[in-house]
């Protein structure tokens, strides 16, 4: 069956698929729009402009991926770390320093040679914001959020991830207010890292569950 | 509400678009929605009434948005129905009408740890004691609703096991529409990917989804 | 395939647009595009086909554009994929490759012939025996097919009643695909509303839909 | 609940719910595509225009709903006639002249004081054409493809029809080849009325099962 979509010819607008393929006249329009929401939001009093500063600039630069790759790394090197993450994230993500917002109530699940974990939210696109960061767009696309549950292994082809039968796949539909994020096996050749060095390799896509931690091959 | 953001299952939408180091905002405007919207989140509205706003926007347009702009249309229609602005204040960015917020604007540092501690959704566990155990079978209900609901149609009426309880939640049916907080345990439930999905799919795979208690009934 | 034209059950549309004295046609390409798909059906492809071509239509493309935009968009394609046309062909309308139609076009009264026959769609009943009489309770599979079906999502896993036996139909799922007519029987499923819409559905109220045996199993 | 759309700001396009409403750029450019697909196939041979004209003129003149208000009106006279259009449609309608594509299959299905009978197509928009013609474009929209079958008390509403509890709701989906056509309930009042008479007053609505036929006050 061919799968593809049918002859082009679509409507001018953009494609829903990216974030980034706004026209200049599109993000001309949404840029004077929301300058005129702040406006007003600030003239009521309800935001000032330097907490909008401080709280996206948190995100920009102190809140990511690079988070949760120090946890994994910790769960990797440290088998009493691990247990507590996997019984009890929140706190074992709290003792490295990280939590709150979009990630008050989080759940670690662990992959192994017999378990792929993947994490979805196919109503919205919850995410685990303290060690995840603000998600991808292809994490927030129709696309990665209808197919997932239904097709796992034909996203994580896609994604370059190709699951032998025999392993068992795990789709984590983030519907309520738990946040979920994948601990990577970790990778063979990496025995002699440190921790900060194992950090490194961990990738974001890792920790969503469409990847696998690798070791670079510039360090074999 | 049956809305077009209740994508799971559906396999129309083509390939995973991917970008290459994706900034974390793309423009200033998604940084500025996405710092307005936290801001003015429990003042507003509560998330789940934010979550329906976005899931009443036409559909066409919500597919061919952008993530903030969802946002941004949220924020708008929630600010419009309680009267706290108005069509031509949005429009122009002058203000007609007094001050309105409840509250006077959070400093940064005030934000800052807000952010930081979180704002948990969870409440005591004495409101009402678990109906369900891990290893209980359950059955999602086949609810309509016509408002907010956190049951996706792919799991309605299906059968799944309850992988563990997660404690006591607000109970976003309710909350979304003014109806209160109501809190009730909320439960990871496993269903094998082939009650889902018939026998094409793969037989050992699962999927996990996080249930509120009036969701299930007994199987 | 799950699409979006799959639309039964999704209450996100808003309200129904009607216009008075709507003529048969609003455009001039309209009338074309119809009577085009109508002439080249069945020598391009099966109406199965035709229908899957519609239903492999971008979403949006699908919810922004008319219906005979939809006739228009799948001619076109089932043109291109069979090899009867080129792009170049269909954005010039200057023809480089030699004619391929299959037979001679249709002179006008041949084509009103067929219209008052018709082009009937059932099969000789001996090739199949109805598993199902009149009464039988059946439950529709819960099936997710990649390509064409006309087994609808909400149908999918619920119990319902043979109400009669139509007789023995070509079967879509493989006639879409070049796969055969498999001719087989059909049945009218009758459903309760509640059953397929839960508790808010009113008590009396029921669906019927036609259905293919192989979308039936036993209840 | 609020059940109305979000605030607006749609991009701009056609409203996807009407047929009518294209710009004069969107019209401009389907002519022209369509132009060229015409003069394509004629060129291979696949069609002729005088046979494209003859096809879409019997829809425009000779096949609609005018068919179908005369095989009700006869069933409303002839109760032998009716019990043949129950049992089986196709050759009861053929005995009247019509029939043909889209009609091949025909089922009607009665309206009482205590069932009434709505018909859609979910998937696309099969149609009774030879006795309803071609499908309006409210039959065709999203809106009431969607939710006929989940909501059909809420769509009749729409349409002026508030069904008490007591009545029986049946909502056909034409989802394979069979076409149905609904046979309204003869309204009191017309028991003096011809059947040419009768047949003017039934509407395509009606047959549609979103309307009920009622006696035009001018007549009262």
């Amino acid at each position: 069956m061919n799968s593809e979509h049918g002859h082009g010819h679509h409507r001018a607008g953009p494609d829903p698929r990216t974030e980034s393929h706004l026209t200049p006249e599109q993000t001309q329009a949404l840029e004077a729009r929301v300058q005129a929401l702040e406006a007003v939001l600030v003239a009521k009093g309800f935001v000032s402009p330097a907490t909008l500063d401080a709280l996206a600039s948190l995100y920009e630069h102190d809140i990511g991926p690079m988070n949760g790759a120090k946890v994994v790394a910790r769960a990797w090197v440290d088998p009493a770390y691990k247990q507590r993450l996997l019984t009890d994230a929140t706190a074992a993500i709290a003792e490295l320093g990280f939590g709150g917002l979009q990630g008050e109530h989080m759940v670690v699940v662990e992959n192994t040679p017999t378990v792929h974990n993947v994490v979805v939210c196919t109503l919205c696109s919850c995410y685990p914001w303290p060690v995840l960061g603000l998600p991808p767009t292809w994490y927030k696309s129709a696309a990665y959020r209808s197919r997932v549950v239904i097709d796992p292994r034909g996203v994580l082809r896609e994604f370059g991830l190709e699951l032998p039968e025999s392993v068992e796949v795990r789709v984590w539909d983030s519907s309520a207010e738990l946040r979920y994020m994948v601990l990577p096996e970790r990778p063979a050749g990496t025995e002699g890292m440190s921790e900060a060095e194992l950090a490194a390799l961990v990738t974001r896509d890792a920790m969503i569950g469409v990847a696998k931690v690798c070791v670079k091959s510039d360090r074999a | 509400m049956n809305g077009i953001h209740d994508l799971g299952g559906m396999t129309c939408f083509g390939p995973i678009l991917r970008e290459e180091n994706e900034p974390v905002f793309h423009a200033p405007w998604e940084r500025r929605v996405f710092a307005m919207t936290m801001l003015t989140m429990g003042v507003v509205d509560t998330l789940d009434a934010f979550r329906h706003a976005i899931e009443r926007m036409d559909p066409v347009h919500y597919l061919t948005s952008t993530y903030y702009e969802h946002w941004l249309a949220a924020l708008e229609t929630l600010l419009l129905e309680h009267g706290l602005v108005t069509a031509e204040e949005l429009a122009t960015g002058t203000v007609r009408t007094p001050v309105t917020s409840p509250r006077s604007p959070l400093p940064p540092e005030a934000m800052v740890a807000i952010v930081r501690r979180g704002v948990p959704a969870n409440r005591p566990a004495d409101q009402r004691t678990p109906r369900f155990r891990p290893g209980d079978q359950v059955i999602a209900r086949n609810l309509h609703p016509i408002g907010h609901t956190r049951l996706p149609r792919y799991v309605r009426g299906k059968r799944g096991v309850i992988a563990r309880v997660h404690g006591t939640f607000v109970y976003p049916d309710t909350n979304a529409h003014g109806g209160g907080e109501q809190p009730q345990p909320v439960y990871s439930v496993c269903f094998m990917a082939r009650e889902l999905w018939g026998p094409s799919a793969a037989e050992r795979d699962r999927l996990y989804i996080d249930l509120w208690e009036d969701y299930l009934q007994e199987a």
